[in-house]
């Protein structure tokens, strides 16, 4: 099985800004896939467009680097032709949240087995800094010098409103339950949602690391949490709605896993027909004899 | 009455069905077609409906004859007016010795035809429902042409297999009745209809079953699609064989997905499939730019509605070939055939696929309502010709040392290593890059991997199905034709050689690469030429000129929704032709 | 002020099938419209594609029939240029929740002063009953004849997932409540969202009439049900996953307004430049001395 | 050393600063720029980057000169190397007599070149911060070219003017400190230049801010966009200018909600405009018919970049045109404008949006990342000219009664009455309609739409930029260009004179409805043409094939993501014309 190293192997290294979350992402996910023991023929990584995507050139593996905001399909096609491949999502804040929402609701409730890691910077970091679907409210941008009139996407809140089995949030300051977060994800059978506050040292002069350090909170440790519990889960959803001033008392950020449903069908598993990798239908021409019969008069 | 100089047939009836929408019309016409087929004959019909479930006004007509009918024609021999509607609509339709059949309960009998009053209401409450008037209406229809009934029993019988043996009965019941009682009432067959002893089975089919079966034939693995008209019904019909053929169907969230996921599903190494119209190509543009520069083997069916935008879902044109053609940012090659009959539709579907895996690039089948929608009889189809040529494939096991995903090569294609496949390392990549896949603005490397991609058109003209030609080697007038208004030109063509105008036709079947070698000796080998096609702008004409640089004599263009009339030309090619 | 009638002068007559649910949507708001006291000038309704959107051709009124799934982008760009105008959306749910879910939920946690009222019969009507994003788990259509494998849309769900400030659901069996759920959204400040069960007579055999009738409870009615309070609204949208064999008892579906929060700013409010009908700004040419200034060396 | 025969200005420089992405060279080499066009000199800016915010290599290059300068040219008088990575990639780009200003604390010097090592970190840190290194090397590359210092400092202040004072006067010092240094340690310089006293006062611009200011001029109330290199600094201008402006800016959550939204924004009467890049655009495709079949004013910009898909964001192309002409299913009347240089940014743009409201029909403006994102010095713009015709619009009190929104018209437009006019009952629809706007599906109705639609293309013909001669009249060659290609061939066509190649060129302005006539005329009255464009397939070349049936007897495209050299293209027009 790949050691850390050989997925850096051969491949450029990173040019992200220095001290970017996206660093300890792309730690977190090279543990996780050691940890997990899978082996380069047996997974695949989908890539959105943004810095979070030029990931892509980053990382030893079976990869596409698909559109901005279309990834989730692209990886649904793969998930939904080759079962035997373990299909894993990177996708930005603007990507997933914004111009691919709709995909990203939709997988939710179609319950494809593979994970999406969102890079949730609250910012579009490649096209130099304009406001993210995540971006605070009222938050001054390039693209909104007078302030962000929208509320933020609360992506957590729309994929537990929407019947998803795996919902949890990671933190770029916090590399091992990151990698925790990502093997749980990536083992659970079923779409499963990971959305990371990945701080962009550039253009995120609101949301940096200290910020979050000061405000997050781990569900594990809370008192009687219960993953299982779709309300509960909600109630924690919300706080995505702080705004720019509030304090670290006032706004609480809880990371780890909001919501963990066992036991519900994978969309895989209701299509009896993917009983296989797809191509293996192209191995020959098919008999359609009986089908053109209907057509017989 | 329609005026035209056609010669028709004399042994060939015309058919029309109208009423409001929601009453199974079409439902009814089609059964009355498959029992015309089942006896040997030939049929060709033509629905006409708007976009609304309920009311609003439906037409179904079919033409049957003994020979091959290769289009709809104008006259109606037999008109069935389900409402007074009807007769308002279409009376100046009838030809010569034409009747109408009617409820005199509902409506008046036309003026100035021959009308053929019956109870059609009562008939179908006695045999059970009042639904069962089109069912009187088509026994009607047989004893207006003489027509035994036995293969309309048979047909109703089949149609209403799955329900309880009540529906069937009452139904030849009423079918039954609307035939004897024009039998009795009025006997004077308004034409005489045989059935073919011994003739070879024929199928009934449309367009897009047709595609539908290429693409089973091809080994179509994954078909994702939104639903769109006229393209909803290979939605349909794939699902219908999602388990028993073993396809992954996917009705998406919307186009940008539908595609999106048959690249991901091509990826893989599946034999990937979407279909759309117009509209949700227009959403799915990027997506097939995202095939062009990761170099998929994609096959999308675009099935072609008058727009823009909404336009007219229910009618038919061929407005969208200069879209198809340069569809998505840069510059990439692309495969476009289009299919002129459904014999065709079932050829190129699964060479679609073919020439999708032999050229790793995206293949479109351009179709529209007319084709997509509408049922002829044809041939059984020829599924001993299909084959199954992946291209630079590898699948399973190991490949090389030092895989490069996107080498250049000679011909442009680069050998696929699919995920599974062990050292299948690679980034499949929506930005321009090197040999791996990694990202790369390099200006040689963008040369290099620019040109290498479009060097598969080179090899594309080798594979792709060549122009057809039909018709008369010492031609006066020569058609050019694309898609579905082939078979309208193809009936045209028949009446130009029975009038003694010698005539040819052709079509061009793959619009992308254009062949314009062929289009020239065509044009060059023809006095006249006409280009025929169902758009405002002329759209394959422009492509001549592009091409060839040269122009056509003369172009009839329809734009109005409706399928070029065979009728319409006949008359401009014999114009055109007394021009040389 | 028009009346009833007026709403129905020189238009055509309705074409959906005898027995629609859509006939009742449209009386309702054509009583509501009379109820606000409307003039023709000041309101304009943008219809989606489908059955519902048939509609435009039913109603009096400054219509604006988009592109399946794309009416509430435009009903943006009108609201965010005319103040003065009174904006409502009649969407179906493939086209609010399927191919529009983005633009549905970005509409949301944007607060534009507008209304949505979402045809929701759970089937495709228009193009002959397929799935819709609403459909019932495992129901059988013509696109998914082995049953839908995904969830349904929780159209109420995502919307107090993501800080709407009105949502509300009606069912076309009643028009009086329906036709007060109408009132109140138009009057809300905001976006407000009514989701409405109307049942397709002719494709959706499952959801009927009388399959609501057996259901439905109001949550006005609801004892100590308070519409201010987020996480009950939450619980109450969970009724959206039943499956196809729930008896009555076991699945109950509410009705009325579950979320309205007052005081909030709309996005409109938020934009000071919009200080009238932004076609004033073309009334003559704009002088730009000064911004060209910037560039001067 | 740069390798061609061009007679490049001795009067000019050619200046390029090179160093990692992320360490703000582009500012720094705008902050010279702006002190050369401050001292009456011309400028022509061209940056290259990578799509990365840090890490990979940036350049700036600036060419100045005291006569116009029409675009970027090869060879580099002075480069300043702010690491090793810069000798190494363009020590091939330097003119005669080049110097390379270099750190020699982290690069070594050129080989076979003159090196002028600067202590650039040390002056910086000095000055304050090592952020400053930039200056330092810009009043090192002054003192190689005896220029003045005031203008720098001058362009100083004002870079810093919202900062702190500190961080001017920092600059400022090390700049000076730069400067001092060469002038003792390097003092011969590589040219001089020399201020030019009273020039009029010229503007630095991009293309993206010509058009905002053509844009808010027309007045503009609506600008919706969703960020897409090379169209984002319009998104970011127009924001800037939201709120002193008035004009509602949408930072859409995607494309098609951004055209759907300006469809609605016209809808009220309101001037909207929406901008993308290829990529954005696909995805608008359907909403672009939309605005076609709805008979929506709206103003498009499509700034172009090497696709397909993702392609080389940050590069340079002239791709998409094709992909625009033929957008969206269905066929309507669009008018395509494509402004050559910066000044005619400003013009085309606000023009645009009175030829939106006069056809009622959308208009895209179509540049490129070359246009949009880089720099040069223009004269003051026409403000005074622009002009405000709306077309046949009410926008207040009450239209007459029996309004039609989509009346037939001889000359295809019809009264545009907006809501809140009273009596202006309508419904824009997206379905083909009736002359109120009802759905309609009647073949005579639909004919009648269809084509009033399409008689605006004529209307338009009367309204649209005419193409653009330059050059001799007794030409032995013409170049025929569109869009950004204008500014390398106006520079060629100086040089051909200078060489006693008597040439001229047709800048092709507006695209659709494509000037057949006047093409023919130049083509015809020119001995030897050839077209100069950025793409692999030649699409203006197509266009003057298909409209023109006549093929240019040459033609020179790039498509390695650079814009065209006006050398290439220099050295191909004197061959093209040597075959005369
Ligand atoms: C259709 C389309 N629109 C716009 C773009 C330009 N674009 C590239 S990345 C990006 C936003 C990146 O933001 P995010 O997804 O948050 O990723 P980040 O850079 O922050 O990791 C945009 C708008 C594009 N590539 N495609
Ligand atoms: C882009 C696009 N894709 C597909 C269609 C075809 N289409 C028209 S209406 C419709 C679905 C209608 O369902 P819904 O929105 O639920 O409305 P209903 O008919 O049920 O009222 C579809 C798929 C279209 N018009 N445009
Ligand atoms: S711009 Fe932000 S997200 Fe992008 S690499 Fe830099 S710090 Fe990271
Ligand atoms: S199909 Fe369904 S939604 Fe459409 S009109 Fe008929 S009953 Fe109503
Ligand atoms: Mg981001
Ligand atoms: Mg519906």
């Amino acid at each position: 099985m790949p050691s850390l190293k050989d997925f850096e192997e051969s491949v450029k290294r990173p040019t992200w800004c220095p001290g970017c979350g996206n660093y300890a992402m792309w730690r977190a996910l090279k543990h996780a896939l050691e940890r997990l023991g899978l082996d380069f023929h047996e997974f695949v990584v989908v890539w959105g467009i943004g810095c979070h995507g030029n990931g892509a050139d980053f990382l030893r593996c079976q990869g596409f680097h698909a559109l901005h905001g279309r990834s989730l399909p692209v990886a649904t096609g793969i998930a939904l032709t080759n079962p035997e491949l373990k299909v894993i999502v990177e996708a930005g804040d603007g990507d997933a949240y914004g111009l691919g929402l709709g995909h990203f609701v939709h997988s939710t409730r179609r319950n494809v087995d593979m994970t999406l890691i969102a890079h949730n910077n609250q910012i579009y970091g490649l096209t130099t800094g304009q406001v993210s679907p995540t971006s605070d409210h009222l938050m001054k941008t390039v693209s909104t010098p007078s302030g962000v009139l929208e509320w933020p996407v609360n992506p957590t809140g729309l994929a537990i409103a929407q019947e998803a089995t795996f919902v949890a949030r990671g933190f770029a300051g916090d590399i091992e339950q990151l990698t925790d977060l990502y093997v749980a994800a990536i083992e659970h059978p079923g779409f499963a949602v990971v959305d990371v506050f990945q701080p962009c040292v550039t253009w995120n002069k609101v949301n940096t690391f200290k910020w979050f350090r000061e405000r997050v909170y781990k569900l594990e440790e809370k008192e009687g949490y219960d993953p299982t519990d779709r309300e509960a889960a909600f109630v924690e959803s919300l706080s995505t709605f702080h705004d720019l001033v509030c304090t670290p008392d006032e706004c609480r950020v809880p990371t780890g896993v909001f919501l963990r449903i066992e036991g519900e069908e994978t969309y895989q598993e209701g299509l009896e027909q993917l009983d296989g990798p797809m191509w293996r239908k192209a191995e020959a021409p098919r008999d359609v004899t009986a089908v053109m019969d209907e057509y017989l008069t | 009455m329609a005026e035209t100089s056609a010669p028709y047939s004399v042994e060939e009836v015309r058919i029309k069905i109208g009423g409001q929408a929601g009453f199974g019309i079409k439902a009814s016409g089609q059964m009355l077609a498959r029992a015309f087929v089942s006896a040997g004959l030939n049929t060709f019909d033509l629905t006409e409906y708007p976009s609304l479930i309920r009311g609003g006004h439906n037409v179904f007509g079919v033409r049957v004859g003994p020979e091959p009918v290769p289009s709809q024609v104008e006259p109606v021999d037999v008109l069935v007016a389900l409402n007074q509607e009807t007769i308002d609509l279409h009376l100046d339709e009838l030809g010569d010795g034409a009747a109408v059949i009617f409820d005199p309960s509902e409506a008046e009998g036309p003026a100035g035809a021959r009308g053929v009053p019956v109870p059609l209401d009562e008939f179908a409450e006695t045999a059970g429902a009042k639904i069962m008037r089109n069912t009187v209406a088509l026994g009607a229809v047989l004893a207006l042409l003489d027509f035994p009934m036995e293969p309309l029993e048979e047909s109703v019988r089949r149609q209403f297999s799955h329900k309880k043996p009540e529906v069937a009965d009452g139904n030849v019941e009423a079918a039954r009745a609307g035939y004897e009682h024009v039998r009795e009432h009025s006997p004077e067959p308004v034409r005489r209809l045989v059935p073919v002893a011994g003739a070879a089975p024929q199928l009934l089919i449309d367009g897009n079953s047709a595609v539908g079966l290429g693409a089973l034939a091809a080994g179509i693995g994954f078909y994702a699609a939104y639903p769109m008209t006229p393209a909803t019904s290979l939605l349909h019909f794939m699902a219908a064989h999602e388990r028993d053929r073993g396809v992954v169907v996917k009705h998406a969230e919307d186009e940008l997905a539908a595609m999106n996921m048959v690249v991901g599903a091509s990826f893989t190494g599946t034999r990937a499939m979407c279909g759309t119209s117009g509209g949700g190509f227009a959403l799915m543009t990027e997506a097939f730019g995202l095939a062009g520069v990761a170099e998929s083997a994609v096959v999308v069916m675009v099935s072609q509605r008058p727009g823009p935008a909404t336009g007219l879902p229910t009618w038919t044109e061929q407005a969208d070939l200069r879209m198809v053609i340069h569809a998505a940012q840069g510059e990439f090659p692309r495969v476009i055939l289009a299919p002129g009959d459904h014999t065709q539709c079932f050829e190129f579907a699964w060479r679609a696929f073919d020439l999708a895996d032999r050229l790793q690039t995206p293949v479109v089948l351009m179709l529209d309502n007319y084709l997509s929608e509408n049922r002829a009889s044809v041939p059984v189809l020829d599924t001993g010709a299909v084959t199954v040529d992946r291209g630079d494939i590898v699948t399973a096991g190991h490949v090389g040392e030092g895989y490069l995903r996107y080498r250049v090569t000679d011909d442009g294609v680069s050998t696929r290593a699919v995920p599974g496949v062990r050292g299948a390392l690679q980034l499949t990549n929506s930005y321009d890059h090197d040999e791996y896949g990694f990202a790369n603005e390099d200006a040689a490397m963008r040369d290099a991997q620019e040109e290498k991609r479009m060097r598969k058109l080179a090899l594309a003209r080798g594979l792709v199905p060549p122009p057809l030609v039909e018709g008369a080697d010492d031609a006066s007038v020569g058609l050019i034709v694309w898609g579905s208004t082939t078979m309208p030109a193809r009936q045209a063509l028949e009446w130009l050689a029975m009038e003694g105008v010698p005539a040819r036709m052709l079509q061009v079947t793959t619009l992308e690469p254009f062949p314009a070698d062929a289009v020239v000796r065509f044009i060059e080998g023809t006095p006249r030429t006409m280009v025929v096609e169902g758009n405002m702008t002329g759209q394959l004409e422009s492509l001549i000129r592009e091409h060839c640089l040269l122009e056509p004599d003369d172009s009839l263009r329809r734009y109005d929704g409706r399928p070029l009339a065979p009728e319409g030309i006949l008359e401009r090619a014999k114009e055109v032709a007394s021009r040389a």
